[in-house]
């Protein structure tokens, strides 16, 4: 399923619920999921700065596409990271740069979710296509796709 | 004794006197707990500083234009408002600053100057908010001081013995807050002076969180120096107070320098104003000065006994129900305490219980409050901070229950 | 371009927006001309905090509840507001400050740890207002650096050629105002920050009586550090700020220190937080920056570039008028000049000038106007002047002409 | 004519001017009449602070009375001062020290007259009675009234 479904999906999944508070019922149900770093990943180089709770994200290059994995020691957080990892885990660097993820405002995750650190989950993003950008570098160095640096 | 003593505290009066209190928050009528970060301001504050801006406002001091004229004496008048409210000696020991923080700056540079060198000690405790931590930390950096800390109990009481031991001849000052941000204690601050002044040591006193509590009288403390902020006593932001003894401000060099504190410059040379001039460069926040005053007003007018019985009613209150939901732990349990309770749900992430009591339209703070040492000594990472303040009523407390009761109910 | 750039500048719709000016004083209709010293407030600025105070105060930042959000955004949004204002190119290269004086400060402070050391030497212009002096003295007297001072001629005019032989390799930093609010000359600052930047050596602007003036941009000038005021720019009082490179922002140390700014804290040690927050220590004035936003909205609604003509054509006017009277003396005839007229009275002392004039309800300010080496450099010990703003007529000009008639008459 | 009597006049004096113009017309008159500072006196030492103008002021003992002289570079300050000499000069320093000036705030000098720096007019009446009481501590160690220190 490429990018913009998987959004599709998510909008319409959070569209079910009339209130908020089943929307964070959805977020830790979600927060379930979540492909959990490895405990030797927990450690200062893996936080992600600008979140009132912790969060930890590594990501590892397989065949050409990035797989995240993350944690973090508050619910509702891992339930969003579950989320932005459902949608950019598994593409190629270019395809977690190129995309917007416009399913955050449509879910209202920036002003409801997280009313003053939305910080947080810009951080989070932010640290994603970083990793995306650094494993594209590296291919481009390796000359794996072809273009030049 | 004000004539108003003898009324009821009349809490309905009071809310009403608040306007923001009667707005709607995510669909329900606002809960505010978040008054140890700041106060919300009643109409007379709202007001005075409005009505500055329409009808009087001129710049102070060197104009000879009435307007200037005007504002200058209410400037003035605002600074003998603060004077009379924690009964300072004199009008010019009460010095406007920008906030308690700028005010704890304002001692760590000049103070330090003055008085601090190599192996100096500095003595705080470990009670304090960063803003009374870093300041000292900076000096010390600089002068190659050394910074002592008071340590505490599992209630969240300093340890006397421990710092009676820790002064010596090269402690040069002890900086302790009057009541903590955290967990609310307060501590013993006369008793602490006093054991200073034996070894005729200086106490600067941060009172960011006690004036809005209960009266503080300076010269019963003996504090040297003491500091608070407008905003968190029902005044505006961006003013607040720093009271040195008149001995000790004529010693110390200025701090912050530029026009209105001097009284001569040439390029050669530059000799300084009088107190309290001496320590306010620039423009001050005037505005903020007359709004303070209005604010201190409010609170005499109601009544500082008033409002400290009923927040200690709210806060044992809260401290009965509290003790009834499973898995809430209250950190910080010092015989006196204020207004504050901090705790944890068991399991559960403060960030995430935040999140959900929001939605109830209720404000409470989670995390650190900056006071991380304070965190560090009780080994988390955070709590859930419910601060009242005299606006506050039985049945928000309630609401706030049935808040955490949810919060439970999902994360549990 | 603006839609209100093709309307003409209707000065009664502007002065409908002040409502102080529709006062009396002494019984007469109030004409204030001390604007140097501080502005008057639009409607819009004085509502604005207002709404603040009654619908969304909270403190920002750290809280997860919903006002401290709303009130966090509105204060990142007004540093957005002022980013483009000056055209900054980043956010985080705004900082919010209490005042010019307070911003100078800071850069004396931390520009001056980092960089400043023995022998070393800031330079400063004849024409500076003490907020631009004394601060670099302490600095100089501290780290017994030397203060050099740009000489300006007989019209109030620096003298680039002097300037450009006092840059040398010890030169740390120059620190000039972009326009003299003693007597209104214009510096060309963006000629000066060339010929320092040809040594290497960076420039902090003095913007305090600019920005209310004319558009400025601080990428074309290639300023290095830009400081002005609020209260003077039609915004409130106690904020103000400091625009510094990020590269200079990221080198120096932080200046004030406390809550907010640090990222961890111990007692052994702190890490500071990312710009501009490492600035920006304690609770801001956070009404005030959301008050200082909705000035510069009604600044550039209103069109800089037609408020700089209004102003001209009412210094033109009043230069004219002034040249017709006996023994009036102007100070200051740069080619570049602004908006301040600076004047004696032959055998009149300016005080008991001001004096009269006031009693006509007219606002003047007399005295060195805390610049005394530009008087001392013209042989006097003061001056009365006149300082417009955008909200000023022809007929106010009149007026005060009337009242200096009158004064003539009296000591004459 | 005792303290009070001269205050009561000066109150009826500026009871005959309806507006401050010519209340100020008055006061440059009554500038001509003050006893000035000899020049040897107009140093720093004498000057008074806190006052925009400047105000020079000296004091005399004789016959057991205080006898100001004084000047100032402003007009009106120095009619003003004329007014306090009219009221303190020649007299005792306990009759100096203990009387209050009431007249000043009858004839609305401090609110009206010198609009901000009614400091510089409390700073020319510490100055007055400062020299009062210099004086009268001299004549008690020199044991001239009798009273001991
Ligand atoms: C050129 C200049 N610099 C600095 C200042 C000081 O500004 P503030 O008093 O707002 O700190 C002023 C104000 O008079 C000024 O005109
Ligand atoms: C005990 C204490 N000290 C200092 C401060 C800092 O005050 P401000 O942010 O107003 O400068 C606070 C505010 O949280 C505080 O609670």
């Amino acid at each position: 399923m490429d990018m913009e479904k998987v959004q599709e999906e998510i909008v319409e999944e959070f569209g079910l619920f009339d209130d908020w508070m089943d929307k964070y019922n959805h977020l830790i149900e979600l927060s379930r999921s979540l492909p959990v770093i490895d405990e030797k990943y927990k450690k200062p180089e893996f936080l992600i700065e600008g979140c009132q709770s912790r969060v930890w994200l590594n990501a590892a290059m397989e065949d050409g596409r990035v797989v995240y994995t993350a944690d973090s020691d508050a619910v509702i957080t891992k339930g969003i990271i579950a989320l932005l990892i459902r949608v950019l885990s598994g593409r190629t660097p270019d395809e977690i740069l190129e995309n917007d993820l416009w399913f955050i405002d449509r879910i209202g995750l920036k002003e409801n979710l997280s009313p003053t650190r939305s910080n947080g989950l810009i951080s989070m993003i932010k640290q994603m296509k970083l990793y995306a950008l650094a494993y594209k570098a590296k291919n481009q160095k390796t000359g794996r796709n072809g273009e030049s640096g | 004794m004000l004539k108003t003593d003898k009324l009821e505290y009349n809490i309905e009066k009071i809310r009403g006197d608040f306007p923001i209190l009667h707005r709607q928050v995510h669909n329900k009528p606002f809960v505010y707990f978040d008054n140890a970060a700041t106060t919300h301001k009643p109409l007379e504050v709202i007001e005075r500083m409005d009505r500055v801006y329409r009808e009087t406002n001129s710049n102070i001091h060197r104009g000879v234009h009435y307007l200037s004229d005007v504002t200058t004496r209410e400037f003035e008048s605002a600074r003998e408002t603060v004077r009379g409210f924690i009964n300072a000696r004199n009008d010019h020991e009460i010095i406007f600053t920008s906030g308690t923080t700028a005010g704890i700056n304002l001692a760590a540079f000049s103070f330090g100057e003055r008085y601090v060198g190599e192996n100096d000690e500095i003595v705080v405790s470990a009670l304090e908010h960063h803003a009374n931590i870093v300041p000292w930390q900076m000096l010390c950096e600089r002068k190659r001081a050394k910074l002592r800390v008071i340590p505490m109990d599992d209630h969240g009481e300093l340890d006397i013995e421990e710092y009676k031991e820790m002064l010596n001849d090269r402690t040069r000052l002890v900086a302790v807050t009057h009541v903590a941000n955290s967990i609310g204690t307060v501590n013993p601050v006369k008793k602490i002076t006093g054991i200073a002044h034996e070894h005729g040591i200086p106490v600067l006193i941060d009172g960011a969180q006690a004036v809005q509590h209960g009266s503080v009288d300076v010269q019963d403390l003996d504090a040297d120096m003491y500091v608070f902020s407008g905003h968190k006593m029902y005044g505006p932001t961006g003013i607040g107070v720093f009271y040195g003894k008149e001995n000790i401000l004529e010693e110390i060099p200025p701090y912050q320098t530029g026009g209105e504190m001097v009284d001569q410059v040439t390029f050669e040379k530059t000799t300084f104003n009088q107190l309290p001039l001496k320590f306010e460069a620039g423009t001050p926040n005037y505005t903020g000065a007359i709004g303070l005053a209005a604010a201190i007003d409010y609170l005499v007018e109601t009544g500082l006994d008033k409002i400290a019985a009923h927040e200690k009613d709210l806060l044992d209150y809260a401290a009965g129900r509290f003790a009834q939901i499973d898995g809430l732990k209250v950190f910080g349990a010092a015989r006196e305490k204020i207004s504050v309770i901090s705790f944890v749900l068991e399991d559960i992430h403060p960030y995430d219980a935040g999140m959900v009591i929001d939605k109830f339209g209720i404000a409470v703070r989670t995390g650190t409050h900056c006071a991380q040492p304070v965190m560090d000594r009780f080994g988390i990472r955070g709590t859930i901070r419910a601060s009242m303040a005299m606006y506050n009523t039985r049945e928000e407390v309630d609401r706030l229950c049935e808040a955490i009761g949810k919060v439970k109910e999902m994360f549990g």
